[in-house]
């Protein structure tokens, strides 16, 4: 009755609703009316056009980081620095976007490959160091975020303008965002990202499953001694895995740099959308498709989360615990499927 | 070159108090084999409670709050991060996805309870923050008394007291042997009959506790109020401090000691007249590049204890 | 221990087995891997608890809940996979859970102490003060016996322990095991080596698949008896081999030096050949160069100098990608870390070395319907038991696991074979089928290169041995013109003028 | 919602966790039923002790000038982060505000935006300048507030060395540096400015170093312009006094009167606040708005003639009446036309050059 593949599909069916009645209860706990509260999260995420392509922009860079932080995963290294990967990402977009004129047909595919270039290039510091001194990534990666979020700054105010806040903004031809997209969702800034980011999805599955360099990924990532015995470079597949994992942040970089804003403004903090990236990841069992469905409850929630404050009166904070209680389940995935087993045998 | 160490020394010992704290609770729960990236959030809930109960009970307690506030964060902290030891202990979680959800958790109930409580975003300020003081005899010491004992916070020694205690407990103690021998090899440390799990409990509950001191003597020193981003990032400097310093309390005292001087000197870098050319972004970046050098060039590969972040399943081989 | 029944998920470990053992005894254990005997004991031990049966100590019915109780019964256990904390001193796996105190610190001092008087009663001979990771083997396992000791313990279970010993090393651990008997403990003792059954042991007792078979006195039984009794079968164990037909040279190593991790010279200059058509056994005690030899071979070591022939071309330093290529196989010593990805499904563990090739890839994409079948035919010809090709490589038994690697590597037709340690912990009809195999190989006009620390395998198996001692070949001897004792000597550094006469 | 309006300490904040009966309270029967006036917020909220909170002051003080409140009439929102500036700002629009106020010039592209797609709306920009006929950029000249508290600064000065410290480096926080040292030279040239930057809003541990150093180094007044990375300036301030009652330093506090931080004990470090009345200006936009009479299209630069900046006088111990007659006079000199405030880098070279 129960299936493996039952199993893997209800776990994470039942810890989103587990999290999801845990956070009615402490909503009914402070007061609140948890149906208005979870109706106006789910009004404010597909209500209408609009927040149906938000709530969809919101998921596109979550599918990248998460993406990012997977195949890191796979290859048995913790990427933290998505973040930093994403920052370069979005520079190095908006610098191409910016800085270059060429026919859209040279000029987004360009911007885009710099961004992943650039968060390769982020990705490349920690593969390197990893492969040839031990040193762990995760160190490396935290550190990386920080010169990431300073070094645009500086390089925003001083290089690409003269010591102003934001970028210029990206030229059509490098933009991905699209008037039809747009008026199709009553102006929501819905943009050509998502397909990037599915297209990225399906990369992913299709090199780590169904290619040799995927093969040996993943076997690095689980034996490093037997890969090396069987002739594999572990080197070589680190810094490789860190340099994709990288690439894809920083693809979600160029989603908010040539899509979401189209410009870069200096930030004065993280943008989350790379430490995000780890739930998502984490939540999607670190593979493609669970990834992209981890983003979309990631993003719908985020979004519709902004609309529980007018809708309801709910304070949008109510969804990170939300969001914390259903990460929890599915770490606990092993208690839920004894439950499962336990029902079962019952049910016989 | 006194006159700079003057300037340093203060700013890196406050700067790296809360960092050191926190990572020595690293420390116990992955010496114990359950890896914490959690820590964030226990700073997170930490610098809460330290800040809610110092607002609610500064008029009761007077002096004494903020010391009693650290404590209560200590407390509360520690149980908040049962919920990890739970997960990752008995109910066999992956230990990053459980430690993911209490950085969420710990800021999304930390935002939502004040707001709930005050009616906004950001608490006040308190009234009854910690203060640096001279510390006495020591202080009138020449040269190192103005240099390390004078206007310097008590916490800051006592995270530096922490760690040796910490490492006096680990590698003296009958309970640190046994904690250690849990993360290395449960199986073996069951076979010798000491309980993995309680084991385990105890040291994730441990990290809470000096998490939560982490972070509340963060708050207590140098943010003076909570807010959504009162913690934002320390908790994982001080993960990164725990790798840095090998998985060794004193290792990951100094890393974060470490951090301190390399902040310190990127702040007061603009006026030490040998840095003063250095154009500003490197100054900025520089502590985070020294570190990168520091491990790149000489402290290199660190071994993690051995079953850390693998749950331990009775009788299975 | 009566009537025990213990399940796993889908298997039934244990069935009706009895166990009677009498103070001051060594009673064997014995039976095929997966038979449950390592199952038995975790139960005795408490690891485990039975779905039936009863447990009686000194006639009186116990319920060994855990580790604990057994120690306080006087139970203690020295596990198949030791279990020593490799980053702690001997001293301190010794006291773990019952630590000596004083003013709530460990008495370090007086731990030592009484680990050197207890290790001086036994005639043990360890270092208190030696952290396990820097001693040898057979030191560990005197550790373990030591940590049993130290609490006390009157029955003692030994599981395999000699299956990762030098014959040295074992001769030692029975005269360890005599004088503990003497001294009134008793003894459990799991081996798969029937010579050690009959050379120590007093009464053997039998399981096969889960179940109790028999309790015999050894006295009265024969090496033949034992092994028909366990398998159900009868078994040969000579292995049945024609003389060698050596050909052309295969593998020349010439004054070939190695420096190991630390940096120390392990392998010191060392010349061997080896050619097609035979079977060269390398004999000698673990830690004389043997792992530092074979790394170099394979590519998974840099060599400091001297040269690597393989059919007369140069591979020295290759990486291990193009030794393979060159027409290498290796069946590693430590199975788990190097042979097996365990995560991997069995039928992907396959394809290992050769999943870039074809027909299992084409332009980087892999065919998983080719790898599967290969997999499947490989399973099929080398009787490797595992429920599908899909299982995880990890679920499969040691001996299993073992089969699906030598499948593996022998079916590439290497020029060469480097089989380390192939039969480690396997039991005898595996072993049976292991020897057989690599003696095909070898009359298929391949070159085996066997290195064991089992005199015996080398001595039946191989067609020539060199002799390793100090990172160097010390002797080269013909199976038939020898016997244990001289090698024995030969392994422990005694150039004998035999070396000269060769 | 449960009751926790013992917090409710500032004169013009509404009790923001009254929420559960705002859903059944649209229909008000008040004269302006069918004006609407919101704002999105940066992601400081709108109890943010500074410009948001402000923003929300002004918005309520004209709520109660015309019978509205929270849910009916006004509202606001606040974003988590900066992708949210954009739904937020539809949001309103989508619930057919008439006037929505993007409160902050991180939000300016978004306004921008939003306004040109929805031109049957009213916007308006706080603190930065957005084109468009629906659109009101409602900026304030900083320098001129950050000039006066630097006049102030000089003469409380006795190691004539103050400090400036800026969150991120920009346009707008040089604003605040240039009008704040061309104040300070203006009063005495031979007065040392050291200003350094902590590269964030929310960094009080960068804070307090910088704080650190800087009164280590002799300065005695720091001004600040820096959010949350200012509770780091005032925690180092108060630590000094603490250890020191007699140590003489001092903080000035930026948009709104920040006395409140600054207190320790019986005394205040905060000398004087540059206050930005984001609130008069929020207030009397709507007031336009509601009035028909609303600038679209125009910038609006709220100055000291507007009242839009000024100085906090709340520490009367510290900021003398010498002090604020200087202030005073300069005030008028600028008013007068006899000063140019200078607000950038090269401004500031050609007006101490001139001095
Ligand atoms: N933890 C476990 N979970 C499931 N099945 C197990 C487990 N441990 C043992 N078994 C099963 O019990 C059987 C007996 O295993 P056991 O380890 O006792 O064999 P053994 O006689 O010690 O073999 P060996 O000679 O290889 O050591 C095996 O066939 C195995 O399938
Ligand atoms: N996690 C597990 N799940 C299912 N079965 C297991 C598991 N662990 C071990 N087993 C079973 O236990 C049996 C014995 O395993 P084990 O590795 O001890 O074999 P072994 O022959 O003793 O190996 P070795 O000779 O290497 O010691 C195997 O048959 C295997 O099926
Ligand atoms: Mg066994
Ligand atoms: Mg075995």
């Amino acid at each position: 009755m129960f299936s493996n593949r039952m199993f893997n599909i209800l776990v994470p069916i039942i810890s989103v609703v587990l999290g999801l009645i845990a956070g009615a209860i402490i909503m009914l706990g402070f007061g609140y009316n948890p149906f208005q509260g979870y109706l106006a999260l789910i009004d404010g995420a597909f209500g209408n056009a609009y927040f149906f392509g938000e709530t969809i922009r919101q998921v596109t860079p979550y599918i990248l980081t998460g993406l990012a932080v997977a195949f890191a995963f796979r290859a048995g290294l913790f990427n933290i620095g998505a973040e930093g990967q994403v920052i370069v990402g979005w520079l190095a977009a908006v610098w191409i976007g910016t800085t270059i004129e060429a026919p859209m047909i040279v000029h987004l595919p360009l911007a885009l490959f710099a961004a992943a270039l650039a968060g390769g290039m982020w990705g490349f510091v920690p593969g390197l160091l990893k492969a040839k001194l031990g040193v762990h990534e995760v160190i490396i990666t935290i550190m990386m975020n920080y010169i990431a979020l300073y070094l645009t700054n500086h390089l925003i105010r001083n290089v690409l303008t003269d010591t102003k806040d934001t970028t210029d903004r990206v030229v059509e031809s490098a933009a991905l965002s699209s008037e039809w997209l747009m008026t199709l969702t009553s102006y929501s800034r819905l943009h050509w990202g998502i397909l990037v980011a599915l297209v990225a999805a399906v990369f992913m599955w299709f090199l780590l499953e169904k290619t040799t360099a995927g093969y040996e990924l993943r076997s690095v990532g689980y034996n490093r001694h037997a890969s090396e015995y069987a002739g594999m470079k572990v080197g070589k597949n680190i810094i490789l895995a860190m340099v994709i994992s990288g690439g894809f942040a920083g693809l979600a970089g160029a989603m908010e740099g040539l899509g979401t804003f189209g410009y870069m403004p200096t930030h004065s903090a993280f943008t989350n959308i790379g430490f995000d990236g780890i739930a998502v990841a984490l939540l999607g069992g670190n593979a493609a498709l669970g990834t992209v469905i981890a983003a979309f409850l990631f993003g719908t929630l985020k979004i519709g989360a902004l609309n529980m404050p007018t809708g309801a009166g709910v304070p949008a904070e109510l969804v990170e615990i939300v969001i914390a209680l259903i990460i929890f389940f599915v770490a606990s995935s092993y208690i839920i499927r004894w439950a499962l087993l336990r029902l079962k045998k019952e049910g016989k | 070159m006194l006159d700079v160490l003057q300037s340093i020394i203060p700013i890196a010992l406050f700067y790296s108090a809360p960092l050191i704290f926190t990572a020595l609770g690293g420390v116990f729960s992955e010496r114990s084999g359950v890896v914490n990236i959690g820590l964030e959030g226990l700073m997170v809930m930490g610098a809460f409670v330290g800040i809610v109960f110092n607002l609610a009970f500064v008029d009761v307690l007077g002096a004494a709050t903020p010391w009693v506030s650290v404590l209560v964060a200590m407390v509360v902290s520690a149980v908040f991060s049962s919920i990890h030891a739970v997960a990752s202990v008995s109910f066999r979680a992956d230990q990053v996805v459980s430690g993911v959800a209490i950085n969420f958790l710990a800021l999304g109930l930390g935002v939502f309870l004040t707001k709930q409580w005050y009616g906004k975003g950001q608490t006040d300020m308190v009234s009854r923050p910690f203060y640096s003081t001279d510390i006495p005899f020591l202080a009138d010491i020449p040269i190192i008394g103005p240099l390390l004992f004078q206007k310097i916070y008590l916490t800051s020694y006592i995270a530096i007291i922490a760690a040796i205690v910490a490492w006096y407990v680990l590698y003296k103690t009958p309970f640190g042997l046994r904690l250690r021998s849990v993360g290395e090899h449960p199986m073996a440390a069951d076979t010798n009959g000491i309980n993995v799990y309680t084991m385990r409990y105890i040291a994730v509950i441990i990290s809470g506790a000096l998490g939560g001191l982490g972070g509340s003597v963060f708050a207590l020193t140098i943010a003076l109020n909570f807010s959504q981003s009162t913690i934002v990032g320390q908790g994982f400097m001080s993960l990164a401090a725990v790798i840095f310093g090998k998985w060794h309390p004193l290792g990951a005292m100094g890393a974060a000691l470490f951090f301190g001087f390399a902040q310190s000197l990127s702040v007061i870098g603009a006026g030490v007249p040998f840095l003063a050319d250095v154009p500003k972004i490197y100054l900025t970046i520089a502590p985070y590049l020294l570190t990168i050098l520091a491990l790149a060039g000489f402290i290199g590969r660190a071994e993690a204890p051995k079953a850390n972040g693998q749950p331990y399943i009775k009788g299975s081989r | 221990m009566l009537d025990i029944r213990k399940e796993f998920p889908g298997i039934v470990a244990n069935d009706n087995i009895n166990l009677q053992v009498k103070k001051g005894e060594i009673h064997a254990l014995l039976g095929e891997n997966g038979a449950g005997k390592s199952t038995l004991m975790n139960v005795l031990f408490g690891l485990y608890q039975p779905e039936k049966g009863e447990i009686r100590v000194k006639g009186k019915k116990v319920k060994i809940t855990d580790p604990n109780v057994a120690n306080e019964l006087g139970i203690g256990m020295v596990h198949q996979h030791f279990m020593l904390v490799d980053t702690f001193t001997v001293t301190q796996n010794i006291i773990l859970g019952s630590e000596p105190r004083r003013y709530g610190t460990i008495d370090i001092k007086k731990a030592e102490k009484d680990v050197s008087e207890l290790s001086d009663r036994y005639g043990l001979r360890v270092d208190p003060k030696a952290k396990i990771r820097d001693i040898s083997v057979g030191m560990q396992q005197r550790v373990e016996i030591l940590k049993t000791l130290y609490r006390g313990a009157d029955v003692l279970i030994l599981d395999e322990p000699t299956a990762v010993l030098t014959p040295q090393e074992i001769k030692e651990l029975i005269g360890i095991m005599k004088s503990l008997v003497k001294q009134g403990i008793s003894i459990i003792l799991i081996t798969h080596k029937l010579k050690e059954i009959m050379e120590v042991c007093d009464r053997c007792t039998v399981i096969r698949k889960g179940e109790g078979i028999d309790t015999v006195n050894v006295s009265e039984t024969n090496v033949d008896d034992l092994a028909s009794l366990m398998v159900g079968r009868e078994i040969s164990f000579t292995t049945e081999k024609t003389p060698a037909e050596p050909k052309q040279s295969v593998l020349n190593i010439h004054e070939l030096k190695v420096l190991d991790a630390r940096g120390v010279e392990m392998v010191k200059g060392l010349n061997l050949e080896v050619k097609a058509g035979e079977i060269v056994g390398i004999a000698g005690v673990d830690g004389n160069g043997q792992s530092e030899l074979i790394e170099a071979i394979t590519g998974l070591r840099k060599t400091e100098s001297g040269k690597v022939l393989l059919n007369d071309k140069e591979i020295t330093n290759l990486t291990p990608r193009k030794v393979t290529e060159a027409g290498v196989s290796h069946i590693p010593q430590d199975r788990h870390k190097f042979g097996l990805v365990l995560d991997f499904p069995i039928g992907e563990n396959m394809v290992l070395q050769t999943y870039y090739q074809k027909p299992y890839a084409k332009n980087g994409i892999l065919s998983f319907n080719k790898i599967y079948d290969h997999a499947k035919n490989l399973i099929k010809e080398y009787d490797v038991r595992t429920p599908n090709v899909f299982t995880k490589a990890r679920a499969l038994s040691g001996g299993n696991q073992q089969k699906a690697i030598i499948a593996r590597e022998v079916d590439r037709s290497p020029d060469l074979i480097i089989a380390a340690q192939p039969t480690r912990g396997l039991d005898v009809g595996a072993i049976e089928f292991i020897h057989k195999k690599l003696i095909e190989e070898r009359d298929k006009g391949r070159a085996v290169l066997l290195i064991s620390f089992e005199l015996d395998e080398i001595m039946n198996v191989s067609d020539r041995i060199a002799v390793m001692f100090d990172g160097n070949i010390v002797a080269n001897v013909k199976p038939e013109e020898t016997n244990e004792q001289e090698l024995g000597l030969l392994m422990a550094g005694s150039r004998k003028e035999k070396v000269g006469g060769e | 919602a449960c009751g926790t309006d013992e917090e409710d300490t500032t004169e013009g904040t509404e009790d923001t966790t009254d929420t559960t009966d705002t859903e059944e309270g649209t229909d008000t029967e008040t004269e302006a039923a069918d004006f609407k006036a919101g704002m999105v917020t940066d992601i400081g909220g709108v109890d943010d002790k500074s410009f948001n909170q402000s923003a929300w002051e002004g918005l309520v003080a004209f709520g109660e000038d015309n019978g509205l409140s929270k849910g009916s009439g006004i509202d606001y929102v606040q974003s988590a982060n900066d992708a949210d500036y954009l739904p937020n700002l539809n949001r309103l629009v989508q619930q057919d505000y008439n006037l929505v106020f993007g409160i902050g010039y991180l939000l300016a592209e978004a306004v921008s935006e939003v306004a040109g797609q929805n031109p049957d709306t009213n916007f308006a920009i706080v603190d930065s300048v957005v084109e468009g006929d629906n659109v009101a950029s409602i900026t304030f000249q900083e320098h001129q507030g950050s000039f006066l508290v630097g006049v102030a600064a000089a003469l409380k000065t006795e190691s004539n060395k103050v400090g400036f410290v800026g969150g991120v480096e920009g346009d707008l926080i040089k604003k605040f540096e240039a009008g704040f040292e061309a104040g300070v030279k203006s009063v005495d040239p031979s007065i040392e400015v050291v200003s350094q930057y902590a590269d964030s809003f929310g960094a009080p541990d960068k804070g307090k170093a910088i704080a650190a150093s800087m009164y280590n180094s002799g300065v005695d007044v720091i001004y600040h312009a820096s959010g949350g990375t200012g509770n780091g300036v005032f925690a180092q301030a108060k630590d000094i006094k603490n250890a020191d009652p007699d140590a003489y330093v001092w903080v000035i506090g930026v948009d709104r009167d920040q006395h409140e931080e600054g207190v320790i004990g019986d005394t205040n470090v905060t000398l004087t606040s540059m206050v930005k009345r984001v609130d008069i200006a929020v207030q009397s936009v709507s007031q336009q708005a509601l009035d028909g009479e609303f600038p679209g299209g125009e910038v609006l630069a709220f100055g000291i003639a507007e009242d839009g900046v000024g100085v906090a006088q709340t520490n009367e111990e510290a900021y003398t009446a010498e002090i604020n007659d200087a202030v005073e006079e300069w005030k008028q000199k600028i008013l007068g036309g006899e000063v140019e405030v200078p607000a950038t880098d090269d401004e500031l070279a050609a007006y101490l050059e001139s001095l």
